[in-house]
Parts: structure tokens; C-alpha cells; sequence
């Protein structure tokens, strides 16, 4: 797989570097760390949100720094959670003493380095809560199993949580939004091909011509399903069935919607997706507040997409058309 | 046997030598039934902790585990820092203020490391992770005076091969439920890796 | 090539549905016409801009639709100029009576049809002005061909002469904004991949899996120089010396830039080599007053970037700053 | 041969039937020296170019072309859209109120399409375009009696092999300077295809 990079060691120290050059007007680095922070943290009065997790899914999470979503953003080497060091930095660096929120994606790395560096924090005096977004229906949804994994649904906690913060939300009620947003949130995804970490030089998986795997993470770990690809139409209406079908009634309700691209999908094939869910949903009873189209949560270069469907209510609806201004996500 | 600082440090220095020789392959497991970085994060994490460790000088093995967790704990990331950084600690812990260190009080860092693991885990044996290595390895060692480097060994490759047909129900691994089976968990082996080196550090200054 | 579509003959169409119901707040269809239109074209008083081309380079065109940037995108079919009729339709469909620019990559088919609809809309008494943009500097500048490609620089004529339009500008002061930026705007590309167009199934051309295409056109037409491929410095430093060092004095200027994905490429990619571009034009001496990095101008889901740099003055600094509200470009 | 309705008609279905019939070559063709849609764009704009034509009832062959002229103009796009529906207006323009045409007034419309395509393309002959088919097409369709269809195939197959060695300087082959020859040019092949067809017109009707 051929790369656009130096070193595949320096890879994410070089990203965040061009990051933070292309973007001066919205962060700053946090010298020696892997973290970016919002170039006015600590807002003074504010919670503070904190997203982060392996690198490899930009614009995630770096892109959504500014008013309205992340103070900080910790990156993680490709595909791989954060240390515990990196988090604590950046929470020490934005709490203004209102408390600190983490968006946690529910991996067991990312839960264990964000609990380990919370732990940390609290030790030191700081209040810090977290959610845990689990919104991938490929998944089971086991007590027994470390459960769900997140993807792309956690952009709307960032939105949401985000603004419910800016608008002065207290660290408990930025909770509850955040938790409100993972209990209506359900998303799956489909990968036309695997990606390759820029350290390993070999794809995450193989697939053939005519394949696609169904249900994959963000990771390129494996799907539910491996089988022959089909129309737009009909992959769009599979993730769809069992996103509609999992534990959130959506029966007569307002959603938003993220049809998201993995990397390598053209935008006119998410369009084409878009087509049909809309339409899909509109017979179904079930009314389209927002869509989002476009790469929100990515997986390095793989094709494909993902489907996220979220209920939402009058104040998760005025959530979402808050203001939020981030060098991936403007409103 | 009896642990001083070396051999703390060449259990280090050995581990480093089978994870780098070994990069690829664990991260080719860790392609088959995670995300294909176990590799990376190994070594990325044992070459610092071994660059740490050999050029510091050390009055306790305490403190060479407690280097070790530290720089495991900053530099591997993703699920196995945190766990291989526990371990390390757990014994730094166990440890602390014992030096030379017995085989017996060896055995104690070993087991509090493993529970250290689950804990952070919140995993038992049997999920088809690092901990069933762990666990026989831990038990191994508390068998007291037979405990042999050839069997130390042998107990923790055989402990891996195993989780090749369990099903995984913690980890990355988890999200295949059935097609996890057939597999060796990549935790497991690196585990392995960190055992075996530990028989040969045994082998050589017994 | 996997993609996820319908029917190869259905996908602009359904494309274009899909982005209409997508951002129904920005668009709306142009009945019977593959024309998207600015909500509340025609803006009186205003001059209405107007772009398109082949489709396959999304967000180009309709991405660009919306206050400060366009009034209209005519989507022709995959790589393909759209036709005179369609031009025409959006032609008449923006028209305050205070004239229609037309922004025209240099493609002869584009060229051809566009001027074809342009002498019609005079013929009805509609003034029309264009633009003809060419910033692509792999292609030699020659009076005895048909000249240089338009590439993602079309961005900055979009942004810049869509803001002075806003701002009340007459037809003939939009033309000059926009033959100012054509004539400060050099850009070169490169690929690492080829791309399919949807009703072909082939990819447009081969590369080894070591190999990179330098000078690539946005519709994967050979570019200059096929090589083995290098690190990510290199090749930066390689387009950026030819953009440098063609006609534009840029010595001791300021700059807007555009690092372009050019569709499968990773953003973590594109972040590594702005790193790159912003420490070489500040080594040389060249302040980078904007900076945009992201997908703008792409080529389905070919693999590669592009690199785009304009010589501002004060007023394109200015224009560049002023508010723009479209579903691509936000400020 | 005195050309009718019928024939016209008969032209336009051949051509598409060999456009269709070519869709991949051509594709292919324009694939190494251009953006690979010539196919596409070819195949999409006679197939309904000859719906069209098929299913109305003429009067004049002048109207033929009319409508021939305006689908492509509609439903080609590209390059080769503007410059097939130009060049079909110009013959419908100079053979309005002609009807039936002779072999002459074809010959007048045939040259007055060529001039349409170079001026709409601001091209001349020798540039590797479709120019270079037409141009010794309208030659040999001025030289009167002696024409014959074989050799206007001929005439025509000969120009679009000749385009091969030629250096690009004009659409989208013009970009890759040298590496332009040593590859037939699309548009100056689907030409051919159209004086082919205009061949075997000719033969059965002469
Ligand atoms: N909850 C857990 N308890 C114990 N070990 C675990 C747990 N989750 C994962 N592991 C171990 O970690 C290994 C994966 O490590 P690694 O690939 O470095 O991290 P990640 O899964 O975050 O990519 C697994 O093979 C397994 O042995
Ligand atoms: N300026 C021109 N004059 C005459 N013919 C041209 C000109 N430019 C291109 N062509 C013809 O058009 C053909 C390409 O058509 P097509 O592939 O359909 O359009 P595009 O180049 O826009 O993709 C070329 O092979 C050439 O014969
Ligand atoms: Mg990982
Ligand atoms: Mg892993
Ligand atoms: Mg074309
Ligand atoms: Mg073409």
C-alpha cells in the first residue's frame, strides 16, 4: 500500500503538525504531548470535553476542537488508544474548575488508558465524568463481552455534549446529554476494502473483487459478514434494517442521520446512500431533522461507509443547530 | 533462584529480543481477530523500556519493574499497555524493599500482577486474553521448589496454543464471537514471549 | 473496481438526489435538469456565479453552492462536460438581470459547451461574463494547444469572485476578481492510484504498487512523469517547485493555500504534507496567509493530492475572509 | 448515389450500431491518451440519437440531421458532443430545403460540417482530432462522380490510422505532448465508425 508519509514512525507527530499549522486560528499544541487544545483553553466558566483515541480516523478527533465540541483532543498512534500520560496532560490543561467530560469510544484500550488517566486526575483534585459511546449494532450487546464498539456516532456526542458545555451546562447535566446521546444513537458499517497501517505495510484484511464485509469497525477489525457486493440500495437497506431494528424505537420519530465515509469512498457514492435512506426512512414514518454526509470518523484509506441513525428530541435537536466552530465541523 | 538487579534487567533485555524478532508475526495474529497492532505496540513499547532500563543504573528490581510499567504504561498504548504496564507495577509493588528477591516472593509479584491485570481487564481466564497465559503461569510458580525453567516455559507456550480454540469474550477479538475460534490471541503470545525470556534469564543464572 | 452504486447510468442522478436531500436548507433541483440551484436564486441585485463540469469531483460543484460562493452547479455525467441545454436552463434559472458569470475550468469539452451556452443566453439578452481557469502548471502553456487544465485553484475562483458578487460587485468587477485569482493561482497534482469512472469498469490507467504518476488531471489524463515513489517531502517538494517556479512572482508574497486530497487519500496524509509545504514556503520567504486542507476538487476515488498556491493581495485576503455559508465551504 | 430520408435514417442506425458495438474500444482508446469516457459518451448519445430519428416520421432529410444534431448536443457532453452536434447542424442547415439530396449538396454539407468542427474546436487538420478523419472525407466527397463507397471507407480507415503517429496538440491527448503517439485518437475512430456506416449506406442504396 502506497503512502503519502516519511517515517512510519513519525506519522502522527508529522499529522498533528500540519494539523495545528493549517489550523492556528482554532488550536494550539500542548508542547510534548500528543494533545491539541482549543486555543483559548481553559474557557474560563466551561466544561471541558475531551475526545481522543488511536489516530487513523481524522478528521476525528483533532477536527472538532473549537466552540461548541472538544477543548482537547489526544491522539493515540495509528489505530491505537492513547497512554494514560497524554490524557492527564490534556485534562490538567483544560479544566478552568467547572470539570472535565471524556468522550471514551468503547474499546477496552481506549477505556482502560482514559479510566487510568481519570483516576489519575481525580487523585489530583480534578472532577472528571466520562460516557462511553457504544452505538456499533454489528456488534452483540453482551454482559459478558466488552460490548458495542463506538464509531461514528460519537460525532453527535461531541456535537451535542459539545454544545450543551458551550451553552454552560453543568459537568452532570453535560452527562446526562452525552449518555442521552449514546442510548439513541445506533450505527453500522459496511468496507469495499481493508486499510493498512502505515507501521505494518500489510492490509488489516483481504478482500476479493466482488466482496464486501459487512458490520466492520473503524479498525478494520472484522465484520459480521463476508459476501458479494449488491447494490447501493440493497447494502444501505441491510445496515439500515439492523440499525432500525436494534433496542431504540424509532417508530414515529425525528432522527439525525450521519452517512459517513471510511475513507476512500467517493462523496457521490455516500450521496447515493443518502438517496436511499432518505427515502427509506420517509416510508417508514420516521422524519430526517439533520443529515450529515461526508468523512466524519474514517479508517485510514478504506472504502466504504457507515449508516448512524440517532433519535432525537426538541433539545437534542436545538443542540445540534447551536453554533459549533471547528476546522471539520461548522454550523 | 534468587533475583538481583541483572537479571531483572536481561528478563527486560530477552523479552525485547523475542518481541522485535517477532513484530510481524504478532502483528499478523493481531490482523487475523483484532486490528493489526499488537506488533507495533509491543515493540515500540519493549525497545523503550529496554533503552530505559540498560542504560540506568538500579539499586532494586523494584525499581527496574517500576521503569518498565512506567515507560510501558507512556509508550504501548491500546489495550495492552495498560495491562502489560499493571503487571509490571503490581510487582514493582510486591517487590518494593526486597532485594535479593526468592523464588517464593517472586511468585507473589507474579500473582498480584496477574490479578492487577484482571482487575484493569475486568477479564477473567478462559476470555481468550493474555490471562490465560497469566493465570498457569502464576499458578506454575507458586508450586514452589520444582519450579523449572524448562517447564516454566513449556507451561506458558502450552497456555497460548490453548487459546487458539476458545472463543474470545473480552478484547478486540470478542466482536468475531464464533470466527474468533482457531486463532492464538496475540496478547497470549507476547505474554509467552515475556515468559520464555524469563525461563532463559532462570537458565542462565541459576 | 468495487463501488456502491445502483445502475453505472443512474449515478449522477441519484447522486445529485442524494445531495439535494441532503442539504435541503442550501439547494434545491432544478426540475427535469441535472442543475442545482441556490435556495433563493435568483438573488436580485446580485451577480450570479455559475460552475460544473464532468461529475467525479465532488464537493465540486454543488458542495460550493450557497451564500458567498455559487448560484448554481451544472453536473454533467461522470468526467464528463454537461451539455449546452443544461448550461442554458441554469443560465436563465439565476439570472436578477444583473448578469451571470460562468467559472470554466480550461477543458476543451467544457470550454466548448459552456461558450455554446453562453451565446445563447446572449442571444435572449441575459449578459454573460466567464472565466476560463488553468492553474495546472504539469501542463505546458502554450498558445499552440488548447492549454493548461483548471485543477483545484477553481476552488479559490469559486470563493473569491463568489465574494465580491455578494458583496454587490458588478459583472464586470466579478470578472476581474476572478481573472486575478486565474492569474495568481498555479496548482500540480499526483497520483497514487488510478481511478474507474462508474459505466467504464476499468480504471483510467495502471500504476505499479511502487509507482506514483506526477502531473495527474483530475479526470486520471496521464500526467507528466511516472516514478517510483518517494516520501511524502519529496513529493511535496517536487510539485511545489514547479508551482513556485512557474510564471507567478511569488518571492517575498503572501499566500492562500490548498493542500487537495484527490479522493482516497487520507486527511492524516494531506496534514503531513501541509507540514511540509508551510516550513518550505516559510524557509523561502512566503507567508501562508490561508490554508485549506481537505478534499475540494477530487477525482472519484483516485489516490493522490494536489497542491494549490495563490499570491493574495488585501483584497483577496479580504474577499477570502468574508463570510461564505455553502455545504462544502463554511466560514 | 441521391440520398432520401430513408437513407439518412439508415446512416444514424448504423453508426450507433457500430458505436455500440465499439463502446469498450473506443473507451479504451481514450483511455490512453485521454479520460476514457469517449465510449460512454458516444454509446449514450447515438443510442438516442437513433430513438429518436427511428421513431419519427421526416419529411426532410435536412430535419433529420436536425434532431440528430440537437440529442447529441444534449446527451453527448465532452468534447465530442459540442462537435458531432455542430457538425450535424451544419449539414442540416446547408441541406434544408433540399430534398432529395444530391451527391454534391451532401458533399457542401459534409465540408460546412467540417468547418463547423473547427471553428467550434479552434482546431485544424493535423492536430490529432476527428478533424483529421473529416477533413480527407470532405475531399474525397468533392471529387465528384468517381466516388465510391468502398473507397470512402477506405479514405476515411486510412485517416484514423494515420492519427496514430501524430503528436496531440489539441484536447485532452494534447497534455501528454510525446506521449501522445503511438495511439489512434477516439474521436477520429467513432468519426470513422460514421463514414463507415455512411458506406455501407451507400452501397445498398447506390
Ligand atoms: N480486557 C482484557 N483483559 C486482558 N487482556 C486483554 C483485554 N483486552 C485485550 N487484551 C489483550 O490485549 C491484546 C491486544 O493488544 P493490542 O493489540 O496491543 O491492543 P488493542 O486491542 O487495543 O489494539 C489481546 O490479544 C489480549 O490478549
Ligand atoms: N479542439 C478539438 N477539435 C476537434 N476535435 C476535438 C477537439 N478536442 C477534442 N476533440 C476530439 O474529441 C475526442 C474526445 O472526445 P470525448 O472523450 O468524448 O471528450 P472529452 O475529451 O471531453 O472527454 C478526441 O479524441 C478528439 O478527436
Ligand atoms: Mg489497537
Ligand atoms: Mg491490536
Ligand atoms: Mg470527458
Ligand atoms: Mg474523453
Amino acid at each position: 500500500m502506497k503512502k503519502v508519509i516519511n517515517q512510519a514512525d513519525d506519522v502522527v507527530e508529522e499529522m498533528l503538525e500540519g494539523f495545528r499549522m493549517a489550523h492556528p486560528g482554532y488550536v494550539r499544541a500542548l508542547e510534548g504531548t500528543t494533545v491539541l487544545l482549543r486555543n483559548d483553553a481553559p474557557v474560563s466558566g466551561k466544561v471541558a470535553l475531551i475526545s481522543g483515541g488511536g489516530s487513523g480516523h481524522e478528521p476525528a478527533h483533532a477536527g472538532y476542537i473549537g466552540t461548541g465540541m472538544l477543548d482537547a483532543a489526544v491522539a493515540g498512534e495509528m489505530f491505537t488508544s492513547p497512554t494514560p500520560d497524554q490524557i492527564i496532560e490534556a485534562i490538567k490543561a483544560v479544566d478552568s474548575g467547572n470539570g472535565v467530560f471524556l468522550v471514551i469510544k468503547n474499546y477496552t484500550g481506549d477505556v482502560m488508558n482514559f479510566e487510568m488517566a481519570r483516576e489519575m486526575a481525580e487523585a489530583e483534585g480534578i472532577s472528571v465524568e466520562q460516557v462511553v459511546v457504544n452505538d456499533d449494532v454489528a456488534v452483540e450487546d453482551s454482559s459478558f463481552t466488552s460490548g458495542r464498539r463506538g464509531i461514528a456516532g460519537t460525532v453527535f456526542v461531541h456535537k451535542i455534549a459539545g454544545a450543551k458545555a458551550e451553552a454552560g451546562g453543568s459537568l452532570q447535566e453535560v452527562k446526562q446529554m452525552a449518555e442521552k446521546v449514546v442510548a439513541n444513537t445506533r450505527s453500522m458499517g459496511v468496507a469495499l476494502t481493508p486499510c493498512t497501517i502505515p507501521g505494518s505495510g500489510r492490509p488489516n484484511f483481504q478482500l476479493e473483487d466482488d466482496e464486501i464485509e459487512v458490520g466492520i469497525g473503524i479498525h478494520g477489525e472484522p465484520g459480521i459478514e463476508r459476501k458479494k457486493i449488491s447494490s447501493a440500495d440493497d447494502i444501505a437497506e441491510e445496515l439500515l434494517q439492523k440499525v432500525l431494528k436494534d433496542s431504540v424505537d424509532f417508530n414515529d420519530s425525528e432522527v439525525a442521520i450521519i452517512i459517513n465515509g471510511l475513507g476512500a469512498t467517493p462523496e457521490s457514492e455516500l450521496y447515493i446512500v443518502n438517496r436511499y435512506v432518505q427515502n427509506r426512512l420517509k416510508e417508514s414514518g420516521i422524519k430526517v431533522t439533520h443529515t450529515y454526509v461526508g468523512e466524519y470518523m474514517t479508517s485510514l484509506e478504506m472504502a466504504g461507509f457507515s449508516i448512524t441513525v440517532m433519535k432525537v428530541d426538541e433539545e437534542m435537536k436545538q443542540l445540534l443547530d447551536a453554533g459549533a466552530d471547528t476546522p471539520a465541523f461548522r454550523r | 533462584m534468587v533475583w538481583k538487579v541483572e537479571q531483572a534487567v536481561a528478563w527486560i533485555e530477552k523479552t525485547n529480543a523475542l518481541i522485535q524478532s517477532n513484530k510481524e508475526y504478532l502483528t499478523e495474529l493481531d490482523q487475523a481477530i483484532g486490528d493489526g497492532d499488537h506488533g507495533l505496540n509491543m515493540s515500540r513499547g519493549f525497545q523503550e523500556a529496554e533503552a530505559k532500563v540498560s542504560s540506568t543504573d538500579y539499586d532494586t528490581i523494584a525499581d527496574v519493574f517500576k521503569d518498565t510499567a512506567t515507560v510501558l504504561m507512556s509508550k504501548v498504548g491500546g489495550a495492552s499497555g495498560p495491562l502489560y504496564g499493571t503487571a509490571f507495577l503490581k510487582m514493582s509493588m510486591v517487590l518494593k524493599g526486597k532485594d535479593p528477591v526468592t523464588q517464593a516472593e517472586f511468585a507473589d509479584a507474579v500473582e498480584e500482577a496477574l490479578n492487577g491485570i484482571k482487575q484493569r481487564g475486568k477479564a477473567d481466564q478462559g476470555e481468550k486474553t493474555m490471562i490465560d497465559v497469566w493465570h498457569p503461569v502464576a499458578d506454575f510458580l507458586k508450586n514452589g521448589q520444582n519450579v523449572q525453567a524448562e517447564k516454566l516455559e513449556e507451561t506458558a507456550q502450552q497456555a497460548m496454543e490453548n487459546t487458539k480454540d476458545t472463543l474470545a469474550t473480552k478484547g478486540r477479538a470478542a466482536y468475531l464471537q464464533e470466527r474468533s475460534r482457531g486463532h492464538v490471541d496475540p496478547g497470549s503470545t507476547s505474554s509467552f514471549y515475556l515468559f520464555q525470556a524469563l525461563a532463559d534469564v532462570w537458565k542462565e543464572g541459576a
